[in-house]
């Protein structure tokens, strides 16, 4: 076992204390939302107990303190994913938003009638329907690389999608519906090689493991802070300099522009071209809080410890004949997809919540990989790394007496 | 009013249960264990219910003046409070259902573990018997 | 006097107890963002603490009881402003967003080259260049209504704007710069008569005064949290039923949609359709307590309060021989925006934040008002309701003091 | 090296008023009444210093291998920066002005008041005593 604090990290979290129906929270929805750290949770307190203000054009020194708390999570969020520059890093709402503003607004200027655009079954809906609008709005193709029995991308298929029509490329990182981590830094190299463009959906990547845009070499890289430790309401979205550069704004108002007349408008230069008015400035000073919460553990320790728990996990998952795990990839982080044979697995949430367990049940917004597995939903344990084998043997303890009601 | 009689004596029978989530749960897949499984023949898209997150069917018939029904779901849970409905109108009058109100499922606060997006379908549910009261009403 | 709990307010207020330069914080620069009350603050922490989840879709006490809350807020929000239904309540980043949605979706569906927008010249960018942006794409038309010298609506020249044409109608419901409460009432039957749809942008008034749609029975009304007490991130499109049923979405993701697959995608329901994503959902939760705190103390007695310190405030601006005010309408609030001949509103705005007194300085996001007046910018001072009369005084004194050095 | 002793008296100065921001202000105000006047003919767009919030002018003269600067703006504060911005830079070679490196303003903590979106004002405005040092080198 290693030394990973983890009983330190235990009292960081206040919700874990949480009792339901008398017992211990063991929060296994990870992949949905994490819990936050005090120090996130006190910021927030913090900034509206004393620096709250409108930021940018302030003359006064609350507006500066906002200023500069608001702009040093720009500067510590390019350290975290290893960028060239603040002026990539776009606040967002989350990954969501980042993927609809780059669907749009690099379509209308690089993409034109007929090109094609390469996504995969596993992607989550949020990387699915921004091309699906654009596709149908601009009349481009979609065309889907196919996934594995195992939940791995098939990389023999997606090499044949590519032709001089594909533009672009969108993938997930890390699925949340199987766990798997894509080889995605191959994936981007056969792209640009081919003349793609990539967008990275890292939104279960940051929190798990180290990420780096110049290694990766992605145009584009999209996460969310609530998946990350940190605050819900705030995003980032990476583009490469030269090309947020070319790309039109996607929303207009205040802050993005430099001049406006009812004659000419001209736009600010970046990053603020691509934040049209106020932004969600509470939660990106505490978005800081969360990086720094993950830089001080060190993502090689955190990846290490929730490698031991999910393997774990796993081992003992695999024990229970009835069990059967979707998404076996060797490459994959503590997401666990299964169903019971003749255990409904909304039943099965149901009787875990009572229990205190707390997992997701459903399609996890990748229907079109349920469909694809023939399944209609799948109940999906996720791991963090403030999980610890006790919670994990208890789970096991329980699903077992369940499944055999 | 018999409907309120019956509902009465869920509530008693949840009330025993003490707010143990788990009993409460256990009791509910018990209940729907008891319900008849509908025939494929049954279970037709005709027979969903539309808005519930799990599949639903309910069927029915009309003799006497009376509405005997038939569900099924495919959700232990489910299917235990849909046969919970079912006692509540089963044997009923079409009038008797439509002027019926059902208070046992906040009372029992049965809708805590049924979800937030759940009690649509619940509500979706009691809808779909008052549709069919309706119905039965003006052909009857 | 009115018996308003002013002091008990101000209580509520943590940030009103800061010390700027050893002085009292006295805070006028409200109309960018108000402060926030405690209530509000701890219901941030207490989400964080006990209840955080993702929303919707889950079958944990967790999803269940955060479901319940963000969707608490969306019945408040609706009966805030009067609404008929919560399939008409949207929730948003802020007004900006809920502006750049329908001018996005709207424009998609039901203009056409050549078909006119009318806006004013006192609106904010939020409320111009999303409708520069979408006429450019699509070829229409704006025009602006006039502004007259003590800064109100020309009805007249607006009159003179409609024809058979004009197809939108956003205007602005008190102008951040000029304090002006525009008849928006009487704006909207006119344009409807017209046959154009029209939106409210209320950034600035949901915190001064009562809103009804109904009343005003507008197609599309916006406002942000921030800037009626609540969190940064937050604000909420108000649309007709019937018309945002007919609008596209304008993102796509997670839970905007009822079925994914690669051949077809079927949209959610209303108000779903249009909240792509995970939510900012811890402060959709705070934002609830906002409203609630307004609810209290009641929207009347605020305006009541609130034009008592305006008048007083008024009456001793205008003594100041050298102080010019921008915005002399008799319908307005607590917004003042003057310059001083010869002392830049600049400099003024680095001296009185040496004395504590945070107010705004520049063009406020009305570039166009600005050059309309021949003006590059104002000193602009916003009030909310827990200013009171010893704040004015000491401002009034040391803006005094300052424009004579 | 005397660009840095003049920013070591600039300092000192500063560190006299003791953190009081408003005497900060008087004595900037005063510093940038000093500052002669542009006339209208140096007020010119080729003059104007970008990327500051407020209009600043920046005009020179270059003799005996030394430049001398002329400066302005619109705003009081704003020419209180400038003045001591020109106080470092005058009657310096190109060359010592090009191997400077400005330590005053962090020190003494103007920035503070300047403002994180004028502190790029603050750049632009290094950057342009630099440019022209550059460009009197080359021409020179
Ligand atoms: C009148 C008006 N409209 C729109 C906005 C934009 O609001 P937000 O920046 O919160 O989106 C503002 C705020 O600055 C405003 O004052
Ligand atoms: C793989 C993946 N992509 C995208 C998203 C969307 O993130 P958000 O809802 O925070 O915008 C999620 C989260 O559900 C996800 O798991």
């Amino acid at each position: 076992m290693s030394n990973f604090p983890i009983s330190e990290i235990r009292k960081d979290f206040p919700i874990l204390e949480t009792k339901i129906n008398k017992n211990d929270l063991v929060y296994f929805d990870n992949a949905a939302t994490t819990q936050k750290p005090q120090s996130v949770i006190d910021s927030l307190s913090n900034y509206y107990k004393s620096f709250n203000s409108n930021i940018h054009r302030g003359v006064h020194q609350l507006a500066e303190k906002a200023t500069e708390e608001f702009e040093s999570t720009r500067e510590t969020a390019k350290s975290f994913i290893n960028a060239s520059s603040t002026n990539e890093i776009i606040f967002t709402r989350g990954a969501t938003e980042g993927i609809n503003l780059v669907a749009a607004s690099y379509c209308k200027n690089f993409l034109k009638k007929g090109d094609e655009i390469i996504i995969s079954e596993m992607e989550h809906h949020s990387n699915i329907v921004p091309w699906q609008m654009v596709a149908k709005e601009n009349d481009l193709v979609i065309k889907t690389i196919k996934v594995t029995g195992k939940g791995e991308l098939d990389m023999e298929h997606f090499k044949s999608l590519l032709n001089e029509n594909t533009k672009f490329v969108s993938i997930v990182y890390i699925s949340n519906t199987l766990g798997t981590i894509n080889p995605v830094k191959e994936l981007v190299n056969i792209s640009n090689n081919a003349g793609a463009k990539v967008l990275v959906d890292a939104a279960q990547a940051t929190s798990h493991k180290n990420v780096d845009v110049k290694d990766l070499n992605c145009d584009f890289f999209v996460f969310s802070a609530h998946k990350m430790y940190g605050p819900t309401g705030v995003g980032i979205l990476y583009g490469k300099e030269k090309i947020l550069e070319k790309m039109p704004p996607y929303m207009g108002g205040g802050e993005m522009i430099k001049d406006v007349s009812f004659e000419d408008t001209t736009y600010n230069t970046l990053p603020y071209k691509f934040e049209a008015g106020t932004p969600n400035i509470g939660d990106v000073i505490g978005f800081k809080k969360a990086i720094e919460y993950l830089n001080d553990l060190g993502r090689q320790n955190i990846y290490k410890y929730e490698k031991e728990i999910r393997d774990h996990a796993w081992k003992e998952l695999k024990k229970i004949d009835r069990i059967k795990l979707v998404g076996t990839s060797d490459s994959k982080i503590g997401i666990f997809s299964f169903y019971v044979e003749g255990f409904h697995y909304y039943d099965l949430g149901l009787f875990l919540d009572a229990k205190g367990i707390a997992i997701r049940t459903g399609h996890h917004c990748t229907q079109p990989l349920m469909d694809k597995m023939n399944l209609d939903g799948t109940a999906r344990v996720s791991l963090a790394m403030y999980n610890t084998y006790e919670e994990i043997n208890y789970f096991i303890d329980e699903l077992k007496k369940i499944i055999s009601k | 009013m018999i409907i309120d009689q019956i509902q009465e004596e869920i509530i008693d029978n949840f009330n025993m249960l003490d707010d143990d989530i788990e009993m409460s749960l256990n009791y509910l897949m018990e209940l729907g264990e008891g319900l008849e499984p509908l025939g494929d023949e049954l279970r037709i898209d005709d027979n969903i219910i539309k808005g519930c997150q799990s599949k639903v069917w309910l069927s029915h018939t009309f003799e006497d003046n009376k509405l005997i029904f038939f569900g099924d779901s495919n959700t232990a849970i489910t299917k235990g409070l849909l046969s919970l409905l079912i006692s509540v109108f089963n044997n009923r009058t079409p009038k008797e259902i439509l002027e019926s109100k059902l208070f046992f499922i906040n009372e029992t606060g049965l809708c805590r573990f049924i979800g937030t997006q759940r009690s649509n379908g619940l509500e979706a549910m009691e809808n779909k018997f008052k549709i069919i009261a309706l119905n039965s009403l003006k052909n009857g």
